[in-house]
């Protein structure tokens, strides 16, 4: 066993390591090579929405493929393009951060990716088993459990599994957070997007369990006769909006905290200032988690919940405008005074600051419940969500992959190809996202895969389209520099940003055990207090010992797999009650590979300090 | 540590708190207790969803007429003794006494297995003599989802603690295993917890009206 | 970098082609342009927070073009290390504080608003001749029942101006929701129990174009209605014209009356009635010669009708109607003539003197 | 690991371990009483305001119990367990109250 960090050579074993692998750092680039190329596919959905409503009345694609097109494009882009992204950018940067070897459960971690994987595979398998699921990312009730056709136990079955690994990883979070800090990193010299991914871990624990029972309820609806959405047996579909919204709001938390935190991280590095009001920022966050569960009912203010209802969750949606302001001023007083200088994960965050504002006004605008009866399902809502997802999410992700990838990789994205990116990037940004806030008043609903002619709505689709093409442009050029970096392979140091937190002390990319010493925290800001009034370097916590290491495993593939084979027999068992063996087979394997793990010792192996003072593994 | 891990631990012994004598298991301790957090959102739903749709029985029996208390009080002493068995294995693993602690939680096993029994018998019941099926009104759905998600977990609970049971009949405590038999303990609780609802508010107070 | 001031000009381009497009809308159909007391009353709210925005984000983007113009490291300044500021209780709490008060200025009439626009009981003195209309949502169409007045339509939804007219909003097959941007907000209509209500109160009269604003399959985006806002005394003759309509006239043209017998023998009236009769499986056709459409998209004219009779999947994707009527075994399951013939028919059904154009 | 095979310690952590035995096996009885109350509340047909109330308070202190003696949430080092427990609860509570009130009207 201690020669398992020999280096393996060969595309085989290359492959096989990652099949296999539990460290934290080669998840973190599955989860980005999975998770990217799902937001390859969102984009293109997205575009083919944008061409279907270039003009009124075309005919581009045909209605049944526009619906499922939407469908596929929401889900894929909240469930498999943006949390993975999220989860890349924690994986790489949360153990480092606090100054850990691993992840607490590093097995875990490794199978909530192959979980998250199979089900979106799964998921996007129904666009060649006879079409995808057409419903909305909302899978409203009845509609979805009256869909005909199989798109939406896809739905049902990709996201159950794919949600389990969500929900494992966030626990693996939790815990690494609260146990496995290095000496003297308390709770208030993290890092704020430690903070922020602890705050998101919290949010999926008690969101998504809500999101299981919904959808094992449409599930028993679907698949198995039960009744519970259908009122003609006296089910009742409002359960549903319930369920699926009590944990899609904090959902939307949950995407956009990790990059609230990785904002206050680069505002800081960029201005060489430590964060303004620190405390209120981690108050701020927490402060966001919780109120982020009172406030699911502001998407159903038409539902007919009635007005004491509808009263009670617009005040505590409103709520939530205040702690996010106060990041927000917080974000600019960091700055005030400070050295700024604009790399590309600057420019990224300095464009989302008004970007996320504008996205927030219309969330307040929206919380206002007697206005939602004009707004709801309109573009105004469309608008609303892309300026916080787009103008929070998707340019924090550019931000922090800007940021972190030589800390992944050794090298470093070239910094004019990535303006490149972001002006066309943003530019249509702005185009496509703003003008639907009119489109919405004008009259136009969402989910529509025509306008008419002469209703006014012809203009504002079109300058919106042309925005989608701008976008695509920015995306394309970021590819670029992604290769062209990649072909080069110019290394960088352990330090190419002048940073100030604790990833930043050890080389680019890490050793797999990521530190040769746990280091000493002395401060906020553990390197730029050494850096400051140190050496420089980070004080070692203890002498150079032996390193224990968790071994590879392929158990969560089999076990993710198992569940991936199973999905099938269930949603076609109810065609041909046969295909139930494929159900029995599925979970065979996968309570078998449990049953393995569980029996099976897996003790790990240790780094011998003598292979440490050589230099093992670091590249 | 990772050999030492697998040391037999003998009465008289240190640690008196063998599962959380390892960062592995304090980091399952705490990782369980989260996992836990999450189960009661799990349940929360539904119980929720059954509370919205207890009375939408249509043409079927309501809640009054079909449930008798007899056997779910049955099922309550059964599982009520069972946690409390748990208990006993827990404080024979802190005095690490391996055989009293698989004794004990042999006897839990036992105990469930009965609960199970019963309450597949219940529905058996339900189902053939009362026509109160999964599929005959939003109730049933509703019911047998509750109901059958709490039997689920105690089914994979008695898998989990069998196979603890068996695994390591050999090679008596360790450290590496205490974490295990503990948050397996905490596991069967919370079961129980679950259950502690179950009967209150779906038996109970379904008798109520 | 000259990126801020491109940026900025950007936004100036954004704003001015914004206020231009904000004045455009279709008057019928924007709700930026209110014709009723409920888009009247949440165009206010709207314009309250509108400020409150403008007014936020006029602080924030002062402060963050400031800091970006005037804090952005220097040449040669490089090693300046500026001053680790931990915070400011002052600042922070203002920004605090601010906010807050501001939230609770858009709460209050948000409240005061939502309760009102909930508020479906007539006034005492109303209450007699209240009108109160069952609307029901469906694949991809909707009916209206005006209670105790016997009379029933579908599509085309004739309401008096001046007053409140309340409706009882419910959805035969999934989630729809009724929404007429110009005149009120939305309302979903729920299958099963759960029945909504709200008001309609047109303030002039006018054709006001309708939208189901909740997805509800293929032809969602294609499930239009009008609502006809006709003056008090048009909208009594209407009624009293729909409530006396006799079903059993014979049309005048040859044509027609063979239509007439076609309707029946080519199981259209299986679904659709003709008169005052329940919601049927499919649209009431009473009026059918002054609908402002056919099937909600068409304009109202007999080439169209013949289109939508003989290929309805091609107008409306997954409508309830195709493959029910004519000759099911055909590609077209009405000839050429018979379509023509049941057009006929269809288009010279018009019971009542009150038309859209009296509307205007 | 300190390997302390201390005898006098282990001693004292035998009588500690009993002394807590002691309270597990109360909290049994107790657990058992109120569930002997709870059905009979409802055998007994009491009026329904009060049977139903009355038995929901019981079976929360009875899952208290559960939770602090039998999981040792008395413990010290269960803060963490303790707060992420009633997270679980506060957002159990939100979600139960919505189901009852705002699913039918
Ligand atoms: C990252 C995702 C994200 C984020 C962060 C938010 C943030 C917010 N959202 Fe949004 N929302 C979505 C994603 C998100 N939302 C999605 C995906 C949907 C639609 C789902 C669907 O139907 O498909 C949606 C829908 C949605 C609705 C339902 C609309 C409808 O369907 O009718 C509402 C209604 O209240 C709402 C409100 C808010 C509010 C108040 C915030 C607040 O958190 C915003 C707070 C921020 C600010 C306000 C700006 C900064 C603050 C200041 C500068 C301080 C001063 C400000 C004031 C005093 C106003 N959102
Ligand atoms: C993370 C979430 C996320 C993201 C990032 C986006 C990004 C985008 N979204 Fe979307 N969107 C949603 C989440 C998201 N969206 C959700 C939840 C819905 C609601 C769904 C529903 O109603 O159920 C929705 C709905 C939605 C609609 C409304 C559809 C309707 O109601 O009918 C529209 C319409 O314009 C739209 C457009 C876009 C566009 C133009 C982008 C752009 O930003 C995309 C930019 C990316 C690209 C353009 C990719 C470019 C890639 C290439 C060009 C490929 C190159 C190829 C190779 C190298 C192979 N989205
Ligand atoms: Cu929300």
């Amino acid at each position: 066993m201690s020669t398992a960090y020999a280096q393996k050579n060969g595309f085989f074993a290359g492959l096989w390591d990652y099949l296999t692998t539990v460290d934290h750092k080669k998840i973190a680039i599955l989860y980005l090579i999975a998770g990217g190329f799902f937001f390859l596919v969102g984009g293109i959905e997205a575009m083919l929405i944008r061409i279907q409503l270039i003009q009124p009345d075309n005919e581009f694609v045909s209605a049944g493929l526009y619906n499922q097109l939407l469908t596929m494009h929401g889900t894929t882009m909240i469930f498999l393009a943006a949390m993975p992204l999220i989860f890349t950018l924690m994986n790489i940067a949360v153990p480092l951060q606090i100054g850990a070897r691993d992840v607490a459960f590093p097995f875990l971690n490794s199978l909530g990716f192959w979980l998250f994987f199979f089900g979106g595979v799964l998921l996007n398998c129904s666009w060649f088993m006879g079409g995808a699921p057409d419903a909305g990312w909302t899978a409203y009730a009845p509609l979805s459990t009256t869909s005909p056709g199989h798109g939406v136990d896809f739905y049902v079955m990709g996201l159950q599994i794919s949600g389990a690994g969500t929900l494992i990883g966030g626990i693996n979070f939790l815990v690494t957070i609260i146990n496995m800090r290095a000496p003297g990193m308390t709770y208030m010299r993290m890092p704020l997007f430690t903070w922020s991914s602890l705050v998101t871990s919290v949010l999926i624990l008690f969101a998504f369990p809500a999101l299981t029972v919904g959808l094992f309820l449409m599930m028993f609806d679907r698949l198995f006769g039960a009744n519970f959405f259908d009122p003609s047996m006296g089910g009742n579909h409002v359960i549903w909006e319930h369920l699926f919204w009590i944990f899609g709001h904090p959902e939307v938390y949950i995407l956009v905290l990790p990059l609230f935190g990785l904002f206050s991280d680069i505002i800081s590095t960029f201005s060489k200032k430590r964060l303004f009001g620190y405390s209120a920022m981690v108050f701020a966050t927490v402060l966001i988690g919780f109120l982020g569960f009172m406030v699911w009912a502001h998407h159903m203010f038409t539902t007919g919940l009635g007005p004491v209802a509808n009263s009670i969750f617009a005040i505590a949606t409103m709520a939530i405008a205040v702690p996010t302001g106060i990041k927000i001023f917080n974000w600019l007083f960091t700055m005030w005074g400070g050295s700024i200088r604009m790399t590309v994960p600057m420019l990224w965050t300095v464009a989302f600051i008004p970007s996320f504002t504008l996205g927030g006004f219309g969330g307040v605008m929206l919380a206002a419940a007697a206005a939602d009866y004009q707004y709801h399902d309109t573009y105004f809502v469309v608008a609303h969500f892309h300026y916080v997802i787009v103008g929070g999410v998707v340019f924090g992700l550019f931000a922090g992959l800007t940021y972190w990838w030589p800390k992944m990789f050794g090298t470093m994205l070239n910094e004019k190809m990535g303006k490149l990116a972001f002006w066309p990037f943003f530019v249509g940004f702005h185009l496509t996202f703003f003008i639907q806030h009119f489109l919405g008043l004008m009259g136009m609903p969402r989910r529509y895969w025509k306008f008419q002619p002469d209703q006014g709505l012809e203009i504002g689709n079109l300058v919106s389209t042309l925005g989608a093409f701008l976008m695509a442009i920015g995306t394309i050029i970021f590819l670029i520099n992604v290769v062209m970096t990649t072909m080069k392979g110019e290394k960088v140091s352990g330090d190419p940003w002048d940073a100030r937190t604790l990833e930043w002390s050890i080389p680019s990319p890490p050793p797999f055990y990521n530190f040769t010493q746990t280091p000493l925290v002395r401060g906020l800001d553990a390197l730029w207090v050494e850096k400051r009034h140190g050496n420089g370097k980070m004080t070692p916590a203890e002498p150079l010992g032996d390193i224990h290491m968790p071994n590879n495993s392929f158990i969560p593939f089999m076990m993710s797999l198992g569940l991936f084979i199973a999905g099938f027999g269930f949603i076609y068992q109810v065609d041909d009650s046969s295909f139930l063996i494929l159900a029995i087979a599925g979970m065979a394997i996968t309570l078998l590979s449990m049953f393995v793990r569980s029996v099976k010792d897996d003790l790990g192996y240790h780094i011998h300090k003598e292979d440490l003072e050589k230099g093992a593994g670091s590249e | 540590m990772s050999a030492e891990e697998l040391k037999q631990l003998k009465p008289g012994q240190s640690p008196h708190e063998p599962e959380k004598a390892t960062l592995e298991g304090k980091n399952k301790f705490l990782g369980f207790w989260f996992f836990l957090g999450g189960e009661t959102v799990l349940f929360a739903s539904l119980f929720g969803t059954y509370l919205a749709l207890k009375d939408s029985n249509l043409d079927g029996k309501p809640a009054e007429e079909l449930f008798g208390l007899e056997l779910v009080f049955i099922m309550t002493m059964i599982l009520l003794t069972s946690s409390l068995t748990s208990v006993y294995a827990i404080y024979h693993m802190k005095n690490l006494d391996f055989q009293k602690m698989q004794l004990w939680m042999g006897i839990t096993v036992l105990l469930g297995l009965s609960f199970l029994g019963l309450e597949i018998f219940e529905f058996y019941e339900y189902v053939h003599h009362d026509g109160h099926t999964f599929t005959s009104s939003a109730f049933g759905s509703a019911f047998y989802t509750l109901v059958g998600f709490h039997g689920a977990h105690v089914a994979f609970g008695l898998l989990w603690i069998v196979t603890l049971i068996i695994r390591n009949a050999r090679r008596g405590l360790n450290l590496y295993n205490a974490p295990k038999y503990y948050v397996a303990s905490l596991y069967w609780h919370f079961i129980d917890v679950v259950w502690v609802f179950i009967f209150t508010v779906v038996y109970l107070m379904g008798k109520v009206g | 970098m000259k990126g801020w001031m491109g940026k900025s000009r950007i936004l100036l381009l954004f704003s001015s082609l914004m206020l231009f497009l904000a004045g455009c809308g279709d008057p019928q159909l924007s709700a930026l342009q209110p014709k009723g007391e409920g888009a009247d009353v949440i165009y206010d709210l709207m314009m309250l927070s509108v400020i409150i925005m403008v007014f936020v984000g006029v602080v924030v983007m002062a402060i963050y073009f400031f800091v970006l113009i005037r804090f952005r490291q220097k040449k040669d300044h490089e090693d300046y290390i500026p001053k680790q500021v931990e915070g400011n209780k002052f600042l922070e709490l203002l920004w605090t504080v601010v906010p807050i008060i501001l939230l609770v200025v858009l709460a209050v009439p948000t409240v005061q608003k939502t309760f009102m626009l909930a508020d479906t009981t007539p006034a005492e003195d109303k209450k007699e001749d209240a009108i109160t209309i069952e609307v029901t949502g469906k694949q991809y169409w909707w009916h209206y029942n005006y209670k105790g007045q016997e009379v029933q339509t579908s599509q085309d939804l004739y309401i008096p101006t001046g007053e409140r007219v309340y409706l009882k909003l419910t959805a035969g097959d999934v989630i729809h929701s009724f929404w007429v941007p110009s005149v009120s907000g939305k309302m979903d209509t729920n299958p099963g129990k759960n029945e909504n209500e709200m008001f309609l109160h047109a303030y002039e009269e006018g054709v006001y174009y309708g939208k189901c604003a909740e997805f509800c399959g293929p032809s969602h985006s294609l499930m239009d209605f009008k609502v006809i806002a006709v003056s008090p005394e048009e909208f009594d003759q209407w009624a009293e014209d729909m409530k006396n309509v006799n079903t059993d006239a014979t049309p005048e043209s040859q044509s027609a009356q063979e239509g007439k017998e076609l309707f029946k023998n080519k199981n259209c009236i299986a679904c659709h009635a003709i008169g005052s009769s329940p919601a049927a499986v499919g649209p009431n056709l009473t009026a059918f010669g002054d609908r402002v459409q056919i099937a909600g998209i068409l304009d109202n004219n007999k080439e169209n009708l013949i289109q939508w009779l003989q290929h309805p999947e091609e107008v409306k994707p997954g409508n309830k109607m195709t493959g029910k009527y004519g000759n099911t075994e055909a590609e077209v399951p009405l000839t050429d003539d018979e379509a023509s013939k049941i057009a006929d028919y269809l288009l010279q059904l018009k019971p009542s003197e009150i038309t859209p154009e009296d509307a205007q | 690991m300190a390997r302390d095979t201390n005898s006098t310690s282990t001693e004292f952590y035998r009588k500690k371990n009993k002394e807590e035995m002691k309270y597990q096996l109360i909290t049994f009885a107790a657990m058992i009483i109120f569930t002997l109350v709870s059905f009979g509340l409802v055998i007994g047909e009491y009026h329904p305001m009060f049977t139903i109330p009355v038995i929901i308070l019981l079976a929360c202190v009875q899952v208290g119990f559960q939770l602090y003696y039998f999981m040792h949430m008395n413990h010290k080092g269960h803060a963490l367990p303790a707060l992420f427990l009633y997270s679980g609860v506060f957002v159990a509570i939100l979600t139960i109250l919505a189901m009852v009130t705002i699913v039918w009207w």
